[in-house]
């Protein structure tokens, strides 16, 4: 189990021990690109074996994910890798299994077995590639994409209410929800680590420019100069507060509604502490739902990190505990173990 | 008293006797079926069982749609179908009467709870006037019974009110008839002392009934003879009388013994499949995982996910759910992974007629995948034989990394018959071979093939040196890397096909039974064995050649399957399907198959074979 | 559309109007009876035509409803009645479509349909009869059975966390939430009554007994004797309170944390005011987590009931906007809208 | 100076000819081809086109993997396929080169733009040395021409960053070959214009570029000879250039308006199927609704909800999504509703080559399903074929109230020929005719059958009088109540059936073209159409007797197939895929059915089908 290994046991790798031969295949100046280059670059100092890191996609841009890590790999198809990692995950617990998906493949034909690897807390990564668009079929919208939004599918616009996929998460009893996003190299590996370090199942969205499709479609909160003024950073245990000084900052009034306010003028014990730990996922979800969509003021960070028994851990410890109680499987006495007679040459008796 | 009641009453030995017992959902004819049948294992004979529920939980008491029935054929030869017709049926209401006299052979004994019978049981079910005096029951043996009263009786002294007693009456039904075929009593009663354990009150109220129910044969003037159904003498050897689902669970723990892997099995309840799910999920000390999955997808591609970290991937379910798996086992053949996809089969089409059976999933099974998917099918075709395909199947999943469809059934998963139980060190074992070095000088090629097989190897996560990615997009051949070359997946293709065609190397030949120079040659699969055997046998008694095969093997068939039908100019084939199986043959050998269908729910009655060779004999 | 007529045009109706002839097949004792009563009996003052209600359900013995009411109906496929409901009521508005489900049904199979059609808000009444098992397959736990749960697939006890179908359609952004239970016909009757107005996706959980499998879930809250103390009452614009005389209320902390309180101490105004029209779903959502399962203190009634144009209703207004702009389709002018060139006998000219 | 060009310049009139432009995904070449084509068809030549794109959305530029190509035949008489091999090959860089070159003829035109052939162009392409310059080249007719630099100076004066100059580079080509091709220039002109209105510098740089391309051809001493292709003789009447895509979206919306039925399409994107979800989504004033899901099984499962309500239940999809669609067909098969299901085939088996073209879904379309549940498949011919395939599909689905499945491939989809527009009063009208009254006395019988089409009654919830319920469970014939009933199931499930076989009444015989007295018959479905045909053509032409029958119902198929197939002692079945129809026949009519399959994600060259046919002819 690398979990229990010494740092030391570990062979040193670099980000280039990381890479396959195979060509990266995204479109030039694709968000894909600096996800992978984060991740390739912060593996080395997860302090785990390239053999036993697999990585499960299903399909999509995103999906493409597997093909260029030199690790062991899936790609398999359209929406079902939070199932397929589940099997592999609860069979083999030595194994780091990462799932690699984008907005459509997580959240519009796979929703079901990602809110239910949720509730499960099965042990896997998820990192969710949210392009807000659905790129490899060239520009459909996606449950990500905003109200109006006009593609080949929808050329009169949407009028599909978005997930939120932090709120979807939280109301499906994740313990690990997390939000990142493609231009900020050190904040995504932060939150690859985090989600990494979590037992359990964990769930990073990504912010992910698709340049052909769906270009800028962040850029209102990601690019440089906006980040400040409109991205909040999570930190547990401290203050939610943003702007180039923490001069804003979010509070609740009576009613548990959260509110965006002038720090100075709501004085600081007005601001709203963050708790990642808490048991219940209200105040979570309370942040989540600050920003309606990339467009506002929007919370990045880890929204939630609790502890909870993952399923592998408990599905094997009921193996153990069924052996330890009857001994390990004998088939003889299986096929025995109902009423059973015996016929000799001459007569019948019974055992 | 019962001294005198001896005299007069004769002992006549039969060889074999078909007991239908029919109730409410709520009488529990199912248990009494199953007391039945595990008394008459215990004491020798050879037997043979086909439960039939309603689809409802509980439909509404006394409904016709609530009728449950057990039909149960005991004998002292060995025998092969529950039976045509039942010799005596135990009918607890009117609506039992009225949904199951059609299939008690004329003459037949007919026992009925008395008490049942009251105006609104009459209108329940349909009646206009009571049957048991209008006379519509001449032509039969009836006894009447007050069942229920007589049960109140024997329990009294304990005070239990009278709605729990009733509870008792299958009991009292299971002693009377216990007693009139000569059943040891021991088994019964040893049985209910451990299955309700703990409710003593509810023990000896079984008791008492039972007792009182055994009594009343041996006392009332009721019945001049007793009957004796010696034991079979079947081949010497230890026996369990076994249901479909469970020898097919039990198949599916032993091929993990047998080739030293972990099962996983992922799956969603559906009828009648879930059994095998709530089986395996009992047996974790042999190192079974069950996951009850959100859906059949999920399933399915958990079993895929735990197949490529070394387990034996198993996925059950039924027509339904096989038809949502359809995209899932289309990856795993790309993927080329074991895999072993067990359907028992259901009447459909849609929901269908979800608790009876049918044969109508060969073809979904055969081509129910996009593209160019083949795979290997193996059906089973008995109760205690669904544990040999299992191990067959699972044999040639791992052996050729490929996924592998199991076909069983509703009948064969809830009947039962008795099972001479193999030796375990007889049962063959098999290798999962994990790849664990790099394959070439240059590493590790994941589809390079073993030349004989031309299955991949297996290398695990967890491996160093032999990290790879594989995936549903076409792959070129050894490295599996993603291809777009047009020569190179014509090539794969042919190779998938190739491969799965292979599997005939390790399959056995086809037999002939009975007259290999017959003109006449009847072609089955799956649960049509017993009553096509039985069919075919009838015939030849009369001097009529007839041959037989059976095959296990649906896709690749064995490989003198197409020489071996040339030869007869007729040929038969029973399905409980519109002619499936006769489709096959019929594209793959330009045999003229004939094709012989029903599609009613039920399982072929033997006289309905027998009369289409006849007919066909001329 | 019925909603358009005077309460004048439209048959009074009887119960017996709307059941049909077949006999009901659920096991004795079992709460669908009382669903089944309470909404047969409710229909007749909701003021609509039998011929435009349609009933649409998937598979379990709830969803053998629709046989029982002489409505339109179909008894579909395991998980899908949702999506199938969804493509009823887009093409029909003048119908009143409603979805019977069980728990396996609507958050097993069918759980992604169910949180699209909630964020499409898709014109659907959707009943989910909540067991917490798998009735008609005889027992198995389903994805609302609480851990540790023993069934004929758990031997050992179930190691799934359970959905909060409420929390679970709330981070689906549904726009009409409400809990009831089948002890309780007049607050059954309410529920559906204000889930049938509610225009969009309405969705009712239903606690229901079964008897057979899993019998009793329920009773610690839903037992005559445990109402009062057991079940917390959510009611539009007023205090959240329960217990005999409402001595008993929930309080916010200034960290949005909710806890019961004895009112005495804490005082009137320290009291949450329920609010089930807040835009935000974040209140709605605190008071779902006050329950992790029907054991403590649970709340019922509507926990959220805002206004969004439905699914079906934008949909048609872009058919309506088209035609307006251009006019009822002309095939002929369609297949002559590419470049087209006509040969005549002689020579080629292009039009 | 241009005069004297023209004098040394002879112009050559040629029959047909076969151009493929070829480049990375990021040079326009899908949109150059296009261009050419609109051209060649205005100016009235017939014409075939083949597109052929990356799976990749962008694969990296100059790799293999990126390159897209577009080939296109015109002519001036009719033709059937985008042909074998190209006359003319356009390369923009080396990897565009090596993919081609293979399927140009020897002998050949070459057009390559040598500002793509640099050093790391080269590698990247994994050329050791310039096959420009290393003789690999000879036996071409080589152009070398640097249209990049060519493009730059023509837009020059613009002051355009070279970057976005090198965008125009494709017109550059267009206009060169436009010349050599002696193409109308005008159509092409007034394309930028509207195309690109609005955004002014690229009208204008597409326009110089465009012009700088005809006009390098005018004048530099390259090429001595120009060439003309005249108008064909199509027979009279108004012609557009249609993909199968648009041409099948445009077969649905006249469907509706044909029958008066509003559309609904219920789909989930998945290449090649997409773009008929994004025409009908243009169409919404002719009442078409389209939802894109959540996923295929919400995709059928909204059209089956909308049939239930009276629209015209569609859904769209490719292999993956038809193999998801399995089970909600098995219930609308149940349901008896009326609902069209397309599936546009792609490579196969899993994700396989989704832009790649095959035929490999027509098993799973016959048995995807468990149970029996058999249901109409149409398959279109050719991309103006899926106009009338549509329209078709639509009819038997509505007057036999059944899921009807549609069958195109990647290669009609993408590929567009010539239409010659249909009198929209000539199409056949059909009438949904739904239930307004009680067909009973009684009140109203939801599967009470007309006993022509055994198709039921379709009553819409609205309806006064006509409520009814109905699901997947087995149902009573005539009221459609539930029925657990053995016999009533197995006669529903012999009328369904048969239902599905009456469909053949009201379809045409098949026809033979070419020899009805031949020995061999050339049996084809789909796409193979114009492949097959041009291939009958050639071996007649020699004089061998050879006959042709295309099929565009597969399931039931025409009522004399048998009959006509029986006549030809050799049957060959040109498939995309390893022989499924084939299989069909052979088990349907035991005729002994030779297949010849190539599964290369391409579409067959008649040359392939020639050498098949004198091989069997012998
Ligand atoms: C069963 C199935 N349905 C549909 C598709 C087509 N398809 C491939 S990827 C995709 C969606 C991609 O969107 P997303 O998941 O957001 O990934 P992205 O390309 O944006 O990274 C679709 C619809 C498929 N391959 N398989
Ligand atoms: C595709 C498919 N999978 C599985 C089943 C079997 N099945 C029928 S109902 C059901 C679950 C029923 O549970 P629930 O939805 O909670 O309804 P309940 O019976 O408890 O009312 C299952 C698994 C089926 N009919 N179809
Ligand atoms: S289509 Fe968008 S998401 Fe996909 S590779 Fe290109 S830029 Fe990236
Ligand atoms: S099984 Fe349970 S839910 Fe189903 S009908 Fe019986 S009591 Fe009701
Ligand atoms: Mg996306
Ligand atoms: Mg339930």
């Amino acid at each position: 189990m690398s979990t229990t290994e010494t740092p030391l046991d570990i062979p040193i790798t670099k980000r280039k021990d990381w890479q396959t031969d195979q060509e990266v295949r995204w479109c030039p100046g694709c968000g894909d690109y600096s996800i992978l280059a984060a991740l390739q670059m912060a593996l080395p100092d997860m302090g785990v074996r390239k053999e036993n890191q697999v990585f499960v996609s299903g399909i999509g841009c995103a999906a493409r994910f597997p093909y260029y890590m030199e690790t062991y790999g899936m790609h398999s198809i359209h929406g079902r890798a939070p199932a397929i990692a589940t099997g592999l995950a609860v069979t083999r617990p030595d194994l780091d299994v990462w799932v690699v998906s984008g907005d459509g493949d997580a959240l519009s034909i796979g929703g079901n077995h990602l809110i239910h690897v949720l509730r499960r807390n099965v042990n896997l990564t998820i990192l969710l590639f949210n392009n807000q668009i659905y790129g490899l079929t060239k520009g459909q919208y996606s449950p990500t994409s905003e109200v109006g939004k006009v593609t080949k599918s929808t050329p009169f616009g949407s009028i599909d209410t978005p997930f939120n996929p932090v709120s979807l998460a939280l109301g499906a009893e994740a313990t690990f929800v997390a939000r990142t996003h493609d231009m900020d190299r050190k904040h995504m590996q932060e939150m690859m680590m985090r989600a990494h370090q979590h037992k359990g199942a964990s769930l990073v969205e990504i912010y992910q420019n698709c340049n052909v499709f769906n270009d800028g479609a962040f850029a209102q909160v990601t690019a440089k100069e906006n980040r400040e003024s409109m991205l909040i950073p999570l930190r547990h245990g401290e203050p939610v507060v943003f702007g180039e000084n923490g001069e804003r900052g979010v509070a609740l009034d009576t009613q548990g509604r959260p509110t965006l306010v002038n720090v100075a003028e709501a004085g600081e014990d007005a601001i709203l502490i963050h708790d990642e730990s808490r048991p219940d996922p209200g105040l979570a979800f309370l942040l989540s739902r600050l920003a309606t969509g990339p467009t506002m003021p929007t919370p990045i960070g880890v929204f939630r990190a609790v502890e909870r028994p993952t399923y592998g851990e408990q599905m094997n410890a009921q193996l153990d505990a069924a052996t330890a109680q009857r001994g390990p499987g004998d088939l003889r006495a299986l096929i025995h173990s109902g009423v059973t007679w015996t016929v000799t040459g001459s007569d019948n008796g019974r055992d | 008293m019962s001294d005198t009641a001896e005299q007069q009453r004769t002992t006549s030995e039969i060889d074999k006797v078909v007991i239908r017992f029919a109730g409410d959902s709520g009488d529990g004819m199912q248990l009494t079926g199953d007391r039945f049948t595990s008394a008459s294992a215990a004491f020798g004979n050879d037997l043979a069982t086909l439960p039939d529920f309603p689809a409802e939980i509980r439909a509404p008491a006394g409904t016709l749609a609530g009728v449950s029935a057990f039909q149960v054929h005991i004998s002292d030869h060995d025998i092969l179908t529950p039976g045509d017709e039942a010799n005596v049926l135990v009918a607890m209401n009117p609506a039992a009467l009225k949904t199951n006299l059609d299939d008690l052979e004329r003459g037949g004994t007919l026992i009925v709870n008395t008490d049942g019978f009251g105006e609104r049981d009459l209108i329940k079910a349909g009646y206009e006037d009571n049957p048991l005096t209008d006379g519509s029951l001449d032509g039969y043996q009836v006894y009447e019974v007050p069942m229920t009263t007589l049960t109140r009786g024997s329990v009294q002294e304990l005070g239990i009110k009278p709605r729990d007693a009733d509870r008792s009456k299958n009991f009292f039904a299971l002693g009377l008839v216990s007693w009139l075929y000569s059943r040891p009593v021991d088994p019964t009663l040893e049985y209910i002392e451990s299955r309700f354990k703990g409710k003593d009150d509810v023990i000896t109220a079984n008791t008492l009934a039972f007792k009182a129910g055994h009594a009343f044969g041996e006392t009332a003037e009721l019945f001049d003879t007793v009957y004796e159904v010696r034991p079979a003498t079947l081949a010497p050897g230890t026996y369990t009388t076994i249901t479909g689902n469970a020898a097919l669970a039990w198949g599916l723990v032993a091929a993990g013994q047998l080739s030293g892997m972990e099962l996983f099995l992922g799956s969603y309840p559906i009828t009648p499949a879930s059994d095998i799910l709530h089986e395996l999920s009992k047996h974790k000390s042999f190192g079974v995982r069950t996951l009850q999955c959100e859906d059949e997808i999920a399933g399915i591609g958990s079993a895929i996910g735990a197949a490529f970290g070394g387990a034996l991937g198993l996925t059950t379910t039924s027509g339904p759910g096989l038809a949502l798996k359809g995209e899932a086992m289309g990856l795993a053949v790309s993927l080329e992974l074991p895999l072993v996809v067990i359907d028992v089969q259901r009447g459909g089409p849609s929901t269908g007629l979800p608790t009876k059976t049918e044969a109508s999933d060969l073809l979904m099974a055969m081509y129910g995948r996009h593209g160019e998917s083949p795979l290997p099918i193996v059906a089973a075709k008995s109760p205690s034989d669904c544990f040999y395909a299992a191990i067959e199947a699972c044999r040639i999943a791992v052996q050729y990394r490929t996924p592998v469809i199991l076909l069983s059934d509703g009948y064969l998963a809830n009947g039962s018959e008795p099972w001479r139980l193999p030796e375990v060190a007889d049962l063959p074992a098999f290798d999962p071979g994990y790849a664990t070095e790099p394959n070439t000088p240059e590493g590790f090629l994941p589809y390079l093939r073993d030349p004989d097989t031309l299955a991949r190897p297996w290398a695990l996560p967890g491996t160093p040196g032999l990290e790879h990615r594989i995936g549903g997009l076409e792959k070129e051949d050894g490295t599996g890397n993603v291809s777009y070359d047009p020569v190179n997946h014509d090539h794969m293709t042919r190779l998938r096909a190739a491969k799965v065609a292979k599997v005939a190397d390790t399959i056995p030949d086809v037999e002939v039974i009975g007259d290999t120079d017959a003109e006449l040659c009847v072609l089955g699969w799956g649960s049509t064995w017993g009553a096509i055997t039985a069919a075919v046998e009838r015939v030849r008694r009369d001097g009529r050649k007839v041959a037989q095969v059976h095959v296990t093997h649906l896709n690749p068939f064995p490989k003198n399957l197409g020489e071996v039908l040339g030869r007869y100019p007729k040929i038969l084939v029973p399905e409980l399907n519109l002619g499936q199986l006769s489709r096959m043959v019929r594209a793959e050998f330009l045999v003229p198959a004939t094709s012989l269908s029903k599609v009613q729910g039920l399982p072929f009655k033997f006289a309905e074979i027998e009369v289409a060779i006849r007919d066909l004999l001329g």
